[in-house]
Formats: C-alpha cells, structure tokens, sequence
C-alpha cells in the first residue's frame, strides 16, 4: 500500500534530514539550509500528494499504518490520516519550508542545530497530528516541547528564559495530568477487554460512567487548553511568542497552537462526550470569552508581536466555540479556521520579524508611514491584516463566517426550548468581529500609515525571497477564502462522525 | 546457673566498657575500653559454645581492627577542640534519644517471645562449621573477599593521594619561601 | 448568453489587478486606459445585460458561477442574479462610476500614486457590482464588506496625513458594527428557511412561513447593517469624515452608489419586511429622524464637502422613509436621482476645490459665478434638482416619498409627512445657501487664491454636463412603476387619495419657500445669516457640532472599552491575577525548598540523630505491625 | 527471664550506645571506634539467634560482618588521615561542607 508508505516517509523524513545535517559540517550554513529546504519541499510533496489521494466521503482512518511496538502495554505504532488531522498536516508541511526560509537572515548562531530543532519539532508535530494511539500521541506530544524549549530558550530575545521557563511549566503541567489519565484509561481498557491498549478507537469504545468521564475530561481538558490556549491559561503565550525567534513564533502560532484544539476535537471531546455535553456551556462561554479577552488585550498592547499573539488568542477562541456547537457548519468552520489561523498568523509574525529585522524594534510607537516607504511590505501587511480581521474571500472569513453560523444555527432551536444562553453567547462572539477589526486596524493605522517614520534612518523594502514567502503564504490564504470547498468535502465526513460521537451514544440514542 | 553467672559477668563487663567509651577523653583509652567490651563478648560466645566465632572476634577485632585503629589513634596524636570537649553540642539530644531508642527496644523484646532452644550437637564445632560453611556459603564468602580486596586497593589509593598531597604541599612551601 | 453578468464583475477586478501591479511601472497613458477604460466597457456589457432582461421581458437571469461550499445539505453557491431592480444598480453604478472614472482623470492629474488611485477606485466598482448582482445574501455580503473595504482604502487615501487614516478606520469600524447586525439577521434567516439565496428567502416569507417574531428580529438585524453602511442614525457618524477621501471617490462612494447599498439590500429583501411591520416602522421612523437631523446640521457646516455630506445623510433619510412606508419602487427611484445630482453636485464641489487650489471653506469662497462659469451651471441645476424644483429629477423623487409617507396604506402618518416636508424646506434653504456661498455675492477668498482660480479640464467640466443632464431628466423616468412588478407600491389610503395635487403644489412651494429664505438671509454679505447666529448661539453649536454625537460614542464606547481592556483585563487580569498567582506559587516553592534545606546542617552528629529517630520510627511501626 | 533475652537485651543496649555514641562524641576516632561497638552489638544478637535456633547461617553472617568491619575500617581510617592534614583537626564540626 503506497500510500501508507508515503506517510510513513512523510512522518520521518525530518528524521531523516537530521541526519543528513549531522554530516554537513557546522560552518556551511547554506549547505545546511539547502538540505533541510529540500528535506521540508519533499515533505511538503508528499503532504501534498497524499492530500489528494485522500478520499473524501468515507469514514475511519486512511492510509493507516499499525505496528505492535511495546506489546506487553498493548502500545501500537499506529498512525493514519483521518478528516480531522488532514488539513493539519498539511498545514505544518506547509509552513515547514517557509519558516526555513524566512530564518535564513534572522538565525545566524547555531544554523545546524536550529535546523536540526526545526526538524525535530516538524517530526513530532505531525507525529503528535498522525498519531492514532494515545500513548504514541502522548510520547510526541511531550517530545515536541524539547525542541520548542531550545529555539526560544537559544535564540531568543532579552527575556527568554523566563519565557521558556514559563512556556514549559505550563505545558509540562498539563501534559502530567494527561499522563494520569492516559494511564488510567489504559488500565480500564485493560479491565474492560482482558488486554490493555491504547488504540484510540479503543477508546473511543469505552462506556465510562459520568463521573469518570469528567475527572478524565478535567485532565485532558486542562492539558489541551493550555496549549490552545484558552483564557485563563494563556499568559504563556504573548511572552513566548514575544521572546521566540521569528521561526519560532511561526511554528507556535501556526501548528502547535493547533495541537491543543485538534487534541480537543480528536481525543479530549469524542472520548468523553457525556461530560463534554455537560461542561459546554463552560466551555462555550470560555471560548466567547477567550475571543473577547483577547480583542481587548490586543487593542492596548504597543510590542506588535503581542498584538498577533493576543489575536491568536482572540481567533483560536472562534475554533474552540466551533468544535463545541456540535454543528456540521461549526466544525467545518472551525477546522477551516485552525489551518487559516496558521497561515495568517504566521504569515504576520513573518512580516513583524523581516521589520524587526530592519530595524530591531517591535514597538508598535517607533513607527509610522511604512505604506510610504514600504509599499510592497506593506500590501502584504494589508493583506493579512485583512485576512485576520476576516474580510471576505479570505480564509479568515470562511472560518468565521461558518463558525459563528453554525454556533448560531446549533443555538437556534435551544433557545425555541427555552435554552439561551448558547444564542447570547453566538451573538456576543459577533461582536467579536467589530473587535477583531478594531485591533487589527489600529495596527495597520500605526504602522502603515500616518507621518513616515521608523527606528533606523534606511529601511530596505523586502527583497524576492521575502517577497516569494508572503506570495504563497498570501496565495493560499485566498483559495481557502475563495475555493474552500475541495477542503471542505475532504473533512466533511470527519466532522459529520464527530458530531456523531458527540450528540448520539453508539446505539444511535440522543445523548442530550 | 553458673554459666547465667558467667554470661552475667561478661555482659556487664562489656556494658561497663561501652559506658566507659563515652567519658573517657583519650581515643587511646576509648580503643582500650572498646578492646574490652570486645574481649567481653569473645568470652560470652565462648561461654555459648561458638568457640569459633569467638577466636575470629579475639583475631579480627582485636587483633587487626583495633590495632589499626590505635596505630591511628597515635598518627592523629591532636589535641584539639575535639580532644579538648568531649560532648558534641548534641549532648542533652543523644541522652534523649538513647533513652528513647532503649525504651522502644525493651518493648519490643517484651512483647516478642523467644523461640524454643534447638538442641544441636555441636553444630559450632570446628570442623562442621567449616565444612557447612565451605558447601554452603563460600561464594558469599569470596565476595567478602573481593570487597575486602577492594578496600584494602582502595586503601591504598587513599595513601597515595595524601602522598602526592604531601608533595604539593612541600612545593606550597617552597614557594613560600622563594617569596618570604 | 451565459457569463455575461460574470463578466461584467470580473472587468473592474482586471483592471485593479492591471493598475496595482503594473500601473506604477506603465504610466498614467496605461492607468488611464485600463483604469477608465474597463469601467466604461464594464457599463457597456451592464447596457446589454439590460437590454437582454427587458428582451425576455425583465425575467430574471441566474448565473451560477461557481459553489463556494457545500456543508451537509447546505450548499453556497455564488452565483449573480440580474432583475429589473438589479440591473437598475447594475447601470447606475456603472454609468455613474465610469464619469466619475473619466472625471477622475482630470482632478487626480497630478498626484503621485495616480495608479494607486484607480485601482483602488476599479476594486470598489467590482465590489459594488458583486453586491448589486449577487444572489445570494453571502456574495451580497462580499460586496458589502469590499466596498466597505475600497472606502476604507479611498478615504485613507492620503494616509500620511494619520487624521485621514483615522476617518477611514472610523469609516471601517463604524460599518463593522452594522455587519455584525447583518451577519445576525443572515444567520436568523438562514436558520428560519434555510438558504441564502435573496429570491428564495422573499419567496419562502412571502409564503408566510415564517413567523412574525423571527421576521421581525430578522428585518431589524438587517436594518442595523443598513444603517451602517448608508449612515443612517445611530452610525451616521462616519460619514462626515469620509470626505477626508478625494472628492470624486465622495462622489462615487459616499453620495452615489455605496451608500445607497442599504437601501438596494432592504428593496431586495422587501419580502421579508412585508411581513415584518414593525420592523418598518422603525425604519421609517429612523429614516425621516435621520433627513431632519442631519438637514439641521447642514444648515451650518461651512466646508462645502461636509454641507454635501449631511446632505447625502439626509437624503439616505428619505429613501429609508420611503422603503419604511413600503414604497420600495419609490425609494429606488430616488436612489436613482439622487445618485446623478449628488454625484454632479460633488463632483462641482471637486471642480470649485481644484480651481481654488484645495480651499474647502466656503467662508472663502464667493463670486465663483463668472470664474468658473460650466461649473456653476452644473452645480445650480443639480442644487435645483436636489431642491425639488420642477421639472428636475429631485423633485419627482422627493415629491412621491413624501407623498407615500402620508399616504402609504403601510405605516403612512401624517407627523411623519410633516416632518419630511419640514425637511424639504430645510433642504432646498440649505442648499440654495451652499449655492450662494459659494458662486454668488463678493468673493470673499484670499488674494493669491483668488488669482489662481480656473475652469476645470473639459474631462471634469464634460462630465458635470453629462451628470447635469441626468439631473434634469432623470425624474422623467417612471422608474416605480418599471419596478413595479417587483416591488409593489404600498396601497393608498383612499381617504387621502384627492390630495395629490395639493401635496404636489405644496412640494414646489416648499422649495421656492427654502430658495427665497436662503437669498434672503446670505444677500448683501450675509449680515442677516450672522445675525441669526449670534442670536441661537447655542444652537448654532450643537448643530456645527453634529450634536455631540462623536463626543458621547467616544465617552461612552471607545474610552471605557479601552479602559476595560487595559485596566480590567491587562492589570488586573493578566499581570496580577494570573501572572500574579503563577509568581507566587514559584515563589512558594523556593521558599519551601530553602526551609527543607536548613535540616542539612552538614553537621555529621546530626545526621546521626535523625538516623536515630528514624530507627525509633521504623521500630515502632515494625512493633505495631507483627 | 533468661539468658537468650538477657544477651539479647546487652546487644541491643550495645548498638544504641554505639549510636548514641555517635552523636554526642566530637572526636571523629572516638565516633569511628562507637561505629565499631555497633556492629559488635549487632554481632551479639546474630550469634544468640544463631545459637537458639541452632542454625549456622547466624554463624556465617558474623563472619561477613568481620570482613565488613576490616574493609570499613581500612578505608576510613586513611580517609580520617586525609581529613586531619586537610584541617589540622578532628572536630567534624570542622568539615560542615554539606551544609544546605
């Protein structure tokens, strides 16, 4: 089966170019560069041709891999391409070579253990997104934050150790709690069928009882949120992202944030649905309230990479309040809305760091009038700005758009039955959309437009390889704002069996 | 009866020399009082029938611990705090805990009842402890010997550090005087 | 012949993509071709498009173009859908827009980023098209949102000047306040039937399925879009300070064509207000609020861009009136008019700040009469018409809104019909004044400015004819009962039938009423006009202030919003409350640490007691447990 | 009670004096030489349970316990020498290097 070869060779080429880079001595960085350019492409090939081999329209795993690799725990190898982490793949094979290129002026001390780190994380990413057994999952999961750790911790700005200080606690924090109930769940796996297993659908099999679910979604839910991350386990983030390298704040705003709502939408919500159902209101209003909170920070910060993270807060909130509206729109909308958060986000804290790299400064009063004199630089700012405050026929407004429908459409008939709160929250999360503009403006305001001025006297305009970065970055924004169909039926099945999951038992009983 | 008396005798003897250990100031006198509790207790496993444990007690304690012991004792000849001030400042602390640790081991012996005796025909005999000992316990008894192989090597490492020590410190001196 | 209405959208977009990418490069010979060039060619494909509807007898045509999403049995399709009403837009947004393009031509001669201009001003026409043509409320909203975008670009236009970039972003923010209304309404009606296809939706309401309430809820949460985006009270505000733009882009987007796209939206969606009659209620009691209130303010503004303005403001007013009484077909028809006059009477205001070198205050101004004699006829004609002068365009207009506002079987009243003519006479007064002002009396301007002044480019001048003529004849097109089939005229109350031709004399009285006061007061220099104004110096304040209405969204939104966030959320939130508790908790732990460590006193007799504790403990708990 | 409890109730005696020895005495030699009466306490109990139940593994444990004893004593005391040329003393209190 090629496919699933392909996967395979997917997954671990970065092991792969690890190696590679191993044998190209320290001081060649272009070498160095190339090979990992060419080792993330390849990948990026095979995402690529996998996405379209994918058939969309059918339910379960595709291309599935299952190996027995610690047989006494019933732990598998086990990994394949489902509706739910498809896109997501993609998008971190994606995001792969431009976060290469867009280091190339900005990393200059260790270039080959930075390339191996981006390596390292780009295999446990995806390894974490193709896992289909959760002790591999948790095992990525946890590895990924090691070279997370290093690219702040190495290359990072004035504060960096207390960044990645704070970056690890929190996760390492949750990660813990998840340990425990991925042991616990293995035992009642054992207890149920006589042999342990991790095998998510396994799990999925399992008929906890209400109280357990909720002490296991407690756990689980704690982990994914901090990484999400949902107010109030957020502060991490702007000093992370604030500290990072711009690679590192791609990597992070673009997929590891996404790690924690696929984590929700793949294991945390179908595993325990009961709960689930129970704790939505919380969790729906936490989502609203992550989108408000987070507009609001971002409106009074002056350091521009906290206004993106703040907005990613912001944005992620909109993802989080789709996955728990139950609704096909919802959760296309908010699956859509992960990859375009990735792409925009990205896109942008690629921008702050090529002016960061002009002038040193990410104090959003040092500027002023770049349209002036940076008009390219500026279209792309423009652009994605737009993007982010979800303009039609960018991939920010197909998310939102179809989040906020579908959250409003699963509230509609609540409310008939008396039930409104889910209706007031769609509506408040609305408003976020007036507040989302109002932030991102008042950046473009400031740094766009008004009287020209910049911390140093000469400012270059962006250069081709830039250019040729925020080119495809901006290109693909737009065929998911104009063209999201073809990804769409490739995740509608998924979506349909996670609402499944969600609001019927496996017997087909309403579980509400 | 009379060898109750007997082990009466000994077992004081060697309590005496233990209580004496504690407010004797010169370790020279302490390593004495230590050889006759030791010496004591020698005569007690006699008394028990274990001739042969108490000729190696008389042999190894005495005969080889304790002398390097004293060789020590006279090495280190230094009168100072601690030659000066017998009690650490643990004093009132440790009288405490001896008495703690003595009340809570006679309560333990009086709520615990001793076994039946055995009656064993000689089984301390030399000639059978020696052959049950080689059929049944040499290997234990050849790793004692590696150990103690290894401690006496080590030992001797130990030496030569303080050697090459001395030497460093004649070096210090030199220098010292180049410089005085 | 299919892709006809695609294409005709499809033109402007060429034309933004030729002039952003290449314009700066090719030179103005190329941005003038491309940028005038497509437009016209685009209001050509739109007269034919027409042309082919009336041959089939105004039958609509559907174009599908392309399915943007199929979710479950939800399909989105974008796809145009070219009817009378649509097409009526479909011409003026093109007509109006290419002389506007041409006019541009001339006042934008020598500015730097000339390409820049035009394409900005071709993505708008494309955006416009999409809203006007699209079937679905989605594209519809594409639209909305990109024209809302374009206007954001054009008034920010000068961005160096961060006062302009402001209005552009109040611009932005304003109307995103109504999308969020629209986005809601979209979501109610999607979930009360189910599609967003506009014909379904007024067939499915019109069918009476859906109940009242929702309709209502529905109508409303519209409306608050529409009052975004055609500044009506409460999002007026933004208005004003769009003319920061170049005057041709007010005159395109801000008096002719994007403004009036809350008045095509509510026209198009006349299904559901039908069944929502409170909904339209509000809408016409917020309607002839709006043309009072921002008539009273343009009684005194003294920049002549911000007279047009509130003049626009205003005459948005009545269209909502009218679309409020249920006059759908009339509140178009004045939307047509409307767009010529005001675009004429903008553009001549352009043409008045060219020649006088950028002056913009009409304090500074006067005796342009024989200075810039083609601009002055232009501007009167359209002031007339604006008026409601017969035979011109505004007064037909004019005069059936407030007719209907009367008589209207739906929601007609007579204090609404007081009020509208009220603001008739308000109307032709301040206008008549603006005229005065500007081209009649002693020249008031600064001597160097004076020696400059200029007859516009025959490009400019051209177009203002061309406009003007329209502002005669528009009014002659009965465009209500064109539209009728589509958009049924409300019944009238047979009670009030007879008046008709008193309430028509009545209209013109008005008029002459407002041009005689205007004359009287600003003869002779005006003294009389300044009198008065020292006299209601109060007044005078509230209205030159816009009635504070800035001042109170800023106290009561924009500053505690702000505060919320920095205070509230940052401070309390985020540095004490969360950072705060992680300190803490790290600072627990190193104290913990640091009083665990003092039991390693590193003294070796210590250690042996604690052994010795140890021992007694392990012993106690052997003896409890054998 | 008879003489099994009795020797019994010596070695334990033995040990904790050992200990206790250890704790109050300041000279490192003295606490070494407590060290010794410690294992001899412990030697007392093997040989008495050794002789009550007449098995010879007690027997056997003692003479480890005498190996034991050697080795330790051969490495502490050199280490004790080393020590005393390091400070000149043998006050532990001296050598407080661990302290936290």
């Amino acid at each position: 089966m090629s496919e699933s070869l392909a996967l395979n060779a997917l997954l671990f080429l970065p092991v792969l170019g690890g190696i590679l880079l191993l044998l190209v001595p320290a001081q060649r960085a272009d070498v160095i560069r190339g090979v990992s350019m060419l080792v993330l492409l390849v990948q990026l090939a095979l995402a690529v041709w996998l996405y379209l081999r994918f058939q969309s329209g059918v339910s379960g795993l595709q291309f599935e891999t299952r190996l027995p690799w610690i047989p006494g725990l019933g732990v598998h190898y086990h990994i394949g391409l489902d509706g739910l982490n498809l896109l997501l793949v993609l998008l971190a094979a994606f995001l792969g070579p431009l976060v290469v290129a867009g280091a190339v002026k900005s990393i200059d001390r260790d270039v080959k253990l930075f390339h191996a780190m981006v390596m390292f994380i780009q295999f446990t990413m995806i390894g974490t997104f193709l896992a289909q057994d959760l002790f591999l999952f948790y095992v990525f999961w946890e590895a990924m934050l090691i070279p997370m750790f290093l690219i702040i911790g190495i290359w990072g700005g004035e504060r960096r150790i207390y960044a990645t200080l704070k970056f690890f606690l929190y996760t390492a924090f949750g990660s813990i709690l998840m340990l425990a109930a991925v042991i616990y769940l293995g035992y009642t796996v054992l207890g149920a069928t006589g042999s342990p297993s991790f095998a998510f659908t396994d799990l999925y099999a399992l008929e906890l009882g209400l109280e357990v679910q909720i002490w296991l979604l407690l756990a689980f839910a704690l982990s994914f949120a901090i990484k999400v991350p949902m107010v109030p386990l957020h502060t991490w983030l702007p000093d992370a992202h604030v500290q990072a390298p711009t690679a590192g704040s791609v990597i992070l705003a673009g997929v590891l944030l996404k790690m924690g709502t696929y984590g929700f939408v793949k294991l945390g919500f179908p595993l325990f649905p009961d709960a689930t159902l129970l704790a939505t209101p919380f969790l729906m209003t936490l989502a609203v309230i992550s989108i408000i909170y987070g507009a609001g920070l971002a409106l009074v910060q002056d350091d521009i990479k906290k206004i993106i993270a703040y907005s990613s807060v912001s944005h992620l909130g909109y993802v989080m309040l789709g996955l728990v509206s139950y609704n096909l729109l919802g959760v296309q909308g908010a699956l859509i809305q992960m990859v375009s958060h990735g792409l925009v986000a990205g896109g942008l804290f690629l921008m702050v760091g090529m002016i960061y790299e002009r002038c040193h400064s990410r104090d959003l009063a040092a500027y002023g009038g770049l349209a002036k004199l940076l008009p390219v630089y500026s279209v792309f700012f423009l652009i994605l700005t737009l993007a982010a405050i979800g303009l039609p026929t960018t991939s920010g407004f197909t998310g939102e758009f179809l989040v906020l429908l579908g959250a409003f459409t699963a509230a509609w008939p609540l409310y008939e039955q008396g039930v409104g709160y889910p209706l007031a929250l769609a509506a408040l999360a609305v408003l976020g959309v007036v507040l989302g503009a109002l932030y991102m403006l008042r950046l473009a305001r400031r740094l766009l437009f008004g009287a020209v001025q910049t911390p140093v006297a000469v400012v270059s305009d962006l250069d081709l390889r830039e250019k040729l970065i925020l080119t495809t970055l901006v290109a693909a924004i737009f065929v998911l704002g104009l063209f999201p169909n073809h990804f769409l039926q490739k995740t509608e099945q998924a979506a349909r069996d996670y609402q499944e999951q969600m609001l019927y038992t496996p017997d087909g009983e309403a579980r509400r | 009866m009379i060898e109750t008396l007997f082990l009466l005798v000994f077992a004081s003897g060697a309590l005496l020399g233990a209580v004496a250990m504690f407010f004797l100031r010169h370790p020279m006198r302490v390593a004495l009082a230590l050889i006759g509790t030791m010496l004591s207790l020698a005569a007690i496993y006699a008394a028990l029938g274990m001739h042969v444990i108490a000729v190696f007690q008389v042999l190894i304690y005495v005969g080889a611990v304790m002398v390097f012991m004293i060789y020590a004792v006279m090495l280190l000849d230094v009168r100072d705090r601690s030659f000066t001030e017998r009690f650490s400042a643990l004093g009132v602390a440790g009288l405490a805990g001896l008495l703690l640790l003595v009340g809570v081991l006679l309560d333990g012996l009086l709520r615990s009842e001793m076994p039946p005796a055995a009656v064993v025909e000689d089984a301390f005999a030399v000639g059978t402890f020696a052959v049950t000992f080689m059929e049944g316990y040499w290997v234990y008894f050849a790793l004692t010997a590696v150990l103690l192989l290894v401690a006496e090597i080590a030992a001797s490492a130990v030496i030569d550090i303080r050697r090459r020590g001395r030497d460093r410190d004649a070096a210090d001196a030199a220098e010292a005087q180049k410089h005085g | 012949m299919n892709g006809l209405l695609t294409t005709l959208v499809l033109l402007p977009l060429v034309g933004f993509f030729l002039n952003g990418l290449f314009g700066r490069r090719l030179g103005t010979g190329f941005v003038n071709v491309v940028g005038v060039g497509l437009p016209l060619a685009a209001f050509g494909v739109a007269v034919w498009a027409w042309t082919l509807l009336e041959a089939q007898g105004g039958a609509p045509i559907i174009e599908t173009v392309f399915t943007w999403a199929v979710i479950g049995e939800h399909a989105f399709e974008v796809s145009f859908y070219l009817d009378r009403l649509s097409a009526l837009m479909a011409l003026v947004v093109t007509g109006v827009g290419a002389a506007i393009h041409i006019y541009s031509i001339g006042y934008m001669k020598d500015d730097a980023s000339y390409a820049r201009y035009f394409a900005y001003l071709n993505l708008f026409l494309f955006f416009m098209l999409l809203l006007v043509l699209g079937r679905s409320l989605l594209v519809l909203f594409v639209g909305w949102e990109g024209v809302g975008l374009a206007s954001y670009l054009l008034i920010g236009f000068w961005f160096e000047d961060a006062a302009k970039a402001r209005a552009g972003r109040k611009a932005f923010l304003t109307n995103r306040v109504g999308d969020a209304g629209f986005l809601l309404g979209m979501f109610l009606i999607f979930t009360a039937v189910g599609t967003l296809e506009m014909d379904l939706i007024n067939q499915a309401f019109a069918g009476g399925l859906v109940p009242v309430g929702i309709a209502t809820a529905a109508a409303i949460l519209l409306f608050i879009g529409a009052t975004g985006k055609s500044a009506q009270i409460p999002l007026h505000v933004w208005l004003p300070d769009a003319m920061a733009g170049p005057t041709p882009v007010s005159a395109l987007i801000h008096a002719a064509t994007m403004v009036t796209a809350g008045v095509y939206l509510i026209a198009r969606l006349s299904g559901v207000y039908l069944e929502a009659p409170a909904a339209s209620e509000l809408i016409a009691v917020i309607g002839v609020l709006t043309a009072f209130l921002a008539a009273t303010i343009a009684l005194v503004q003294t920049d002549i861009k911000k007279v047009l303005a509130y003049s626009t403001i205003s005459q948005l007013g009545f269209m909502f009136l009218a679309l409020g009484v249920g006059a759908y077909g009339v509140a178009v028809f004045h939307l047509f008019t409307h767009a010529f006059f005001k675009a004429a009477l903008f553009l001549g205001a352009g043409s008045v700040i060219h020649a006088l070198g950028g002056e913009q205050d009409i304090r500074r101004m006067g005796g342009l009469r024989r200075r810039i004699p083609w601009t002055f006829v232009t501007f009167a004609v359209a002031t007339a018409a604006i008026a409601g002068l017969p035979p011109l365009a505004g007064f037909f207009s004019k005069d059936a809104i407030i007719w209907y506002a009367l008589v209207s079987g739906a929601g007609g009243a007579v204090w609404l019909w007081a009020l509208a003519s009220v603001t008739a006479l308000l109307t032709a007064f301040y206008m008549f004044r603006l005229l005065w002002l500007v081209f009649l009396g002693r020249s008031r301007m600064e001597p160097e400015v004076e020696h400059h002044v200029h007859e516009s480019p025959v490009s400019m001048t051209g177009v203002l004819v061309i406009l003007a003529v329209f502002s005669v004849i528009a009014g002659w097109f009965a465009v209500p009962d064109y539209l009728e089939p589509l958009l049924p005229l409300p019944l009238v109350q047979p009670a009030l039938e007879h008046l008709h031709l008193a309430q028509v004399l009545f209209a013109v009285l008005l008029a002459g009423l407002g041009l005689i006061g205007a004359a009287y007061l600003y003869r002779e220099g005006g003294w009389r006009a300044r009198q008065w104004q020292t006299r209601m110096q109060g007044m005078h304040q509230l209205l030159m202030r816009n009635y504070f209405v800035d001042e109170l969204y800023d106290r009561a939104l924009q500053r505690p919003w702000r505060w919320i966030s920095d205070r509230v959320f940052l401070r309390l939130g985020d540095r004490i409350l969360l950072d705060g508790s992680l300190h803490g908790l790290a600072a627990l732990a190193r104290q913990g640490a640091a009083w665990l460590g003092r039991v390693q006193t590193g003294s070796l007799h210590w250690y042996a007691w604690l052994t010795l504790l140890g021992l007694v403990g392990v012993l106690l708990w052997t003896w409890r447990h054998v | 009670m008879d003489d099994m409890a009795f020797l019994l109730a010596v070695s334990g005696l033995l040990f904790t004096l050992g200990l206790v020895g250890v704790i109050v005495r300041r000279n490192l030699l003295v606490m070494l030489m407590f060290l010794e009466l410690m294992l001899n306490g412990v030697i007392l109990s093997l040989v008495v349970f050794s002789h009550q139940l007449g098995s010879e593994a007690g027997g056997v444990l003692v003479f480890l316990v005498f190996v034991v004893a050697a080795a330790e004593i051969a490495i502490a005391v050199p280490i004790l020498l080393l020590l005393v040329r390091l400070k000149r003393t043998l006050d532990p209190g001296a050598y407080a290097g661990l302290k936290g």
